[in-house]
């Protein structure tokens, strides 16, 4: 396929900004400035850069935990997305929710649940809409492979099938659930592929590490679902660099393995492709991060001297 | 027109669907079949095939479902059909559907609404039979209605569709045939009122659903040994309506809460709790709670009815109240 | 396959029995003997016959609400099961838990769940005590075609698969769940056997109506499963010949189909196919059928004379 | 030996596992891992993989086979990670689990024990904070048990995994670091039976898992202020020890219920109801509930410690009935 720069540098950019937003969320965690616990997604981001570089205005969208940063990806400001992740009242939800919920509902986020999978039936539920509106808009629903082994994921993909949605079902598979490897979460090879005959659904197999590759497979699905030949499930393979969550100093995997597999960095693959492709030079990748890196910064100071909502606001996002 | 609770509530369904294209039914058999207790029947006819839906046997995807198509403007009237399996979805309705607004937002706002069917029913067993509102009521975010008569039924159901927060709504099994007046005209039954079903004097019962029919029985047993009472219907039991009972419990000072749930946990453990420690000073006695063994509903007949509340348990607790 | 006549007079046998026992139990609801609802599973008793012609001491099962008679198929006595069925003190929880809780756990029976699906992964469980056992015995786990879209099914299946546990799971496709026809319930022609590999299993469909069909098929995933290779599926098709419950006139579907279906009776299949060979005799057959109706006769008069259990025994089978 | 609720949890396992080999443990994550928690470090090494293993995201089939495995003779020690998972099993808990006995007979019985690590932890969440044992307290047939102290928890985890009986075991996450004697030589504490953590003469409060240290904290300070209290563990919720708490009600005639659930339908709520309509002539005020508000967690973690109660809280509380 033949990209246009600006494709290719949105696409760079994504990933760049996805990446260094979750450097920043466990630079912000270690600091003691996130509470609970975060699942860094470092060395997943192509998953999602790939993927929504397919995206058009209407569309919906589904994440998930890892990586939470995929919220800036569609649109959530800095400001916002780190003010939540920090608790503060200028969070989407004012903190409330907090770091697994940074949402924003203008942005086409459809929210999720801290019960992995429960919320895998929202997207054929969106989907709804779409087809009482009679557009070529889709539905992006994102999961693990652990997640794959939930019942709600079985139930959503067959509703989907059965009522033929728009939706297109996106395995992240990193290889583990928390401790598990996908060998013993999973009685297959590919949890998201090897299912999707079981549903009468197309998938494709992708490498995760390779935004453009991801792009070029999800485009095809997508294509396909726009049509209104119903949903699909592409598969995507990476790797998680970091442990489960920030303190998991994963003594269930190989450490060798793992750095095998941080060589295969998908933001520096990008930019060696970029760079080799003359698209763009040094400089300009530099200005982008450089970029990235100022209004992230602000975005998180900004965070940092936001207050907290107040005992009688707790009540607030109740009841409509 | 005389109409029956099943009707009531069809009517209900049809009336809010006409008023707005985005109400939306979907759940098992629903469509040709018109759910297994009628109350569906007519809806594909008049709405077509993209407003009714029949679905797999799938609840944590019926109510998901319903969560995302809520959430993008959508207002899905779905059906769980017998309340009992409301618990395999229990985390999405728990979980997701009382907290989504509060965990993303408040550009998040839910409008669905989720019927069920409850109750003994002669035999249907421990898994066909269960009042589970009293789970649903420790659940933030949620309202919960269960109405006793078809014009109640009516009224609540447009309002729970007309609403913006999630409802969950229950349907007495023993209610469907029952028959009441229902004006011509549209009306609605605001959510969060209860109903005085029966004025009185010495003793408050407040009794759900299907044992509003048997609280009303118990009291006239008792105005014939002199006892006055007043029956109230709380009708929604999230957001509870506290006003009307207290206003109740200070004419009479005496409360018996009646439901079909099991005692322990129930929904009479709330009220009782809640009234005992804001009403103290005027209660005469303990708050007395009426309600189902603590076990699961057999299936023998005989020993199901002696499971469940009926008229005689409820003049006895009122009676050891005097 | 060639098979002795006693083999075949067994199966005969079965099918026979499972069929009369369905008729009395619609005759005892129409008589108000019966509380509740039922649902009849005539013109699918070949799935069980079938299957349960492959079992041997210490295997274990989890049947469905339909047909309950495969509980005396199992071995349950006619009084015990008509007890049961009738909400009396003889029967096997003394009618407390009633027509779809007919279940021995001496007849390697573990009990069912009114929640359909909840029980699937029941099997699996006891499996656990197979393997520690090491012996090669299996686990039965059926479930209907509807019952396929339930999220606890592919929990179950895929906890089997990746355990290896030797379970075979039967999917009783009779096309419908309740009024929903297979087509609208499932995405997939064959909800049981198109699945299979989805989670790395073996699988076969076969005519439910054909009992020896089931047999031979059954057979030979059974062989593989007691020889350590893992859980498979097999899916039966079969028709429902009555309404789901008693009183459902099936509005949904077409009386023509329904009649074509019930010229494939399993029993008279089987009937014929034991004349033709000259395996038996009219007589024989004769006999095999009075005897039945004899004693299901007897049992249901034992049923209706036993007493229901007092008000003070239902605390008895709470706690342990 | 001092020893952390964490290990006693571990090492009640590794003993039972020790005493009978039918004894068998999984859930997410617990073999090599050891649980998120690190509860169940050792056991695979001590073990096998046979007897300890990691099972695929699937609460429904952990609960699931663990009900299939206790029924033919194993005792499975299974776990949910969060107790707020239940939920996505609440059927098979709730219909299957709690009734499986009654409604198949007395052949059958379900030697299992469900492990879950519940409450507020800085931040966890509205998904992962949750106290959700009054759920299941509405379900006949249940063990429900939710220890205080490291002592407790080794005991009664013994007696669990010994009963015939499904227990819930529900672990407290801020309890898991604390420290306390534990006898090198085996006990067991029974299950249903309370613990009074500290004598007292002017009021009860009874208070559940991580609440007992909170109530332990606000008796120093009341007894500072001249106020007596008797600080009561039920220990078990399910079933219920009546007679230790109604005879310390006999002595003080005040009651306080501390928990950390909502408030809405909680432990209390039954407690309440249950000893207001029980032992009404002995008491001297209403029973008074500290509980978490009705509201979903929040994440901001003031707004977390505002939510649930404390020590002041708790104060506060007693004082209003003097
Ligand atoms: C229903 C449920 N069970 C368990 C968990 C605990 N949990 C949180 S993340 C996680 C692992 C998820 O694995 P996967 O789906 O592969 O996503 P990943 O974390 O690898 O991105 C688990 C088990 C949960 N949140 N919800
Ligand atoms: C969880 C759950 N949802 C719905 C029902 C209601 N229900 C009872 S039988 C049935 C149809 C089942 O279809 P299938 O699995 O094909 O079995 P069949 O009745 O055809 O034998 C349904 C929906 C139930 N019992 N449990
Ligand atoms: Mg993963
Ligand atoms: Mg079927």
């Amino acid at each position: 396929m033949t990209y246009s720069k600006d494709f290719l540098v949105k696409v760079y950019r994504d990933l760049a900004e996805l990446r260094m937003f979750e450097e920043k969320l466990v630079e912000a965690y270690a600091q003691g400035k996130v509470p609970g616990h975060i699942h860094s997604g470092m060395g997943e981001e192509a998953v999602y850069a790939g993927t929504l570089a397919t995206t058009k205005d209407g569309d919906y969208y589904k994440i998930t935990h890892r990586p939470v940063g995929a919220a800036v990806t569609l649109g959530v400001s800095y400001e916002t997305a780190f003010s939540e992740a920090m608790g503060k009242s200028t969070g989407n939800s004012g903190g409330r929710g907090g770091i697994n919920h940074i949402s924003e509902l203008s942005k086409g986020m459809l929210g999720f649940s801290g019960s992995l999978g429960c919320d895998a039936a929202v997207g054929p539920g969106a989907a709804l809409k779409i087809k009482k509106d009679k557009t070529d808009n889709i539905v992006y629903v994102y999961y693990g492979d652990g997640t794959s082994s939930r019942g709600p994921i079985h139930e959503a993909m067959n509703l989907a099938a059965v009522w033929k949605l728009p939706v297109l079902f996106i395995c992240q598979n990193n290889q583990f659930g928390i401790s598990t490897h996908i060998s013993r979460g999973s009685s297959v090879e590919n949890p998201g592929a090897d299912r999707a005959a079981g549903y009468g659904m197309p998938s494709k197999i992708v490498d995760g590490t390779d935004a453009l590759a991801v792009y070029e497979a999800t485009k095809e699905l997508v294509d396909d679902i726009r049509k209104g030949n119903g949903p699909a499930i592409l598969e995507a393979k990476a790797y998680r660099w970091r442990g489960h969550f920030e303190g998991d100093q994963t003594p269930y995997r190989d450490a060798k393995i793992t750095e095998e597999w941080m060589k295969k960095d998908c933001v520096k693959i990008m930019e060696k492709y970029l760079l080799d492709k003359k698209v763009v030079t040094e400089d300009e990748i530099k200005a982008i991060n450089d970029e990235l890196n100022d209004e992230m910064n602000k975005a998180i100071e900004f965070a940092d001297n936001s207050p907290a909502i107040t005992a009688d606001e707790i009540y607030d996002n109740i009841y409509a | 027109m005389l109409k029956t609770y099943a009707q009531a509530i069809g009517d209900a369904m049809k009336e809010e669907m006409r008023n707005d294209d985005n109400v939306i039914v979907f759940g098992e058999d629903v469509a040709e079949f018109g759910n297994i207790f009628g109350i569906t029947r007519g809806i594909l006819e008049e709405f077509g095939p993209d407003r009714i839906k029949n679905t797999p046997i799938s609840e944590t995807a019926i109510v998901g479902s319903a969560i995302g198509a809520a959430t993008v403007g959508l207002r899905p009237c779905i059906e769980l059909m017998y309340a009992d399996f409301a618990l395999v979805a229990f985390s999405e309705i728990y979980h997701s559907i009382g907290k989504w607004r509060f965990l993303h937002g408040p550009e998040y706002k839910l409008p669905l609404v989720i019927r069920m069917a409850m109750g003994s029913s002669f035999g249907a067993g421990a898994e066909h039979s269960n009042c589970v509102e009293s789970l649903f009521m420790h659940a933030p975010g949620l309202t919960i209605v269960s109405p006793s008569s078809a014009y109640d039924a009516k009224g609540l159901l447009k309002s729970a569709i007309r609403s913006d927060n999630p409802v969950l709504f229950f349907e007495h099994k023993q209610l469907y045939q029952t028959k009441e007046e229902i004006p011509e005209e549209e009306y609605t039954i605001p959510l969060g009122v209860a109903d005085i079903k029966r004025e009185g004097t010495d003793v408050t019962i407040i009794a759900v659903s299907l044992m509003v029919k048997k609280a009303l029985e118990a009291a006239e047993i008792l105005a014939e040994k002199g006892i006055s009472v007043e029956v109230i219907d709380p009708r929604t039991l999230a957001p509870f309506d506290k006003d009307t009972v207290f206003e109740s419990i200070r004419k009479t000072h005496r409360v018996v809460v009646v439901e079909e749930s099991h005692k322990t946990g129930g929904i009479g453990a709330e009220l009782a709790a809640m009234i005992q420690e804001e009403m103290y000073d005027e209660l005469d006695g303990p708050v007395v709670r009426v309600a189902s063994l603590d076990v699961p509903l057999p299936y023998n007949i005989e020993m199901e009815l002696h499971s469940i509340p009926n008229a005689e348990k409820i003049v006895t607790a009122v009676e050891s109240l005097f």
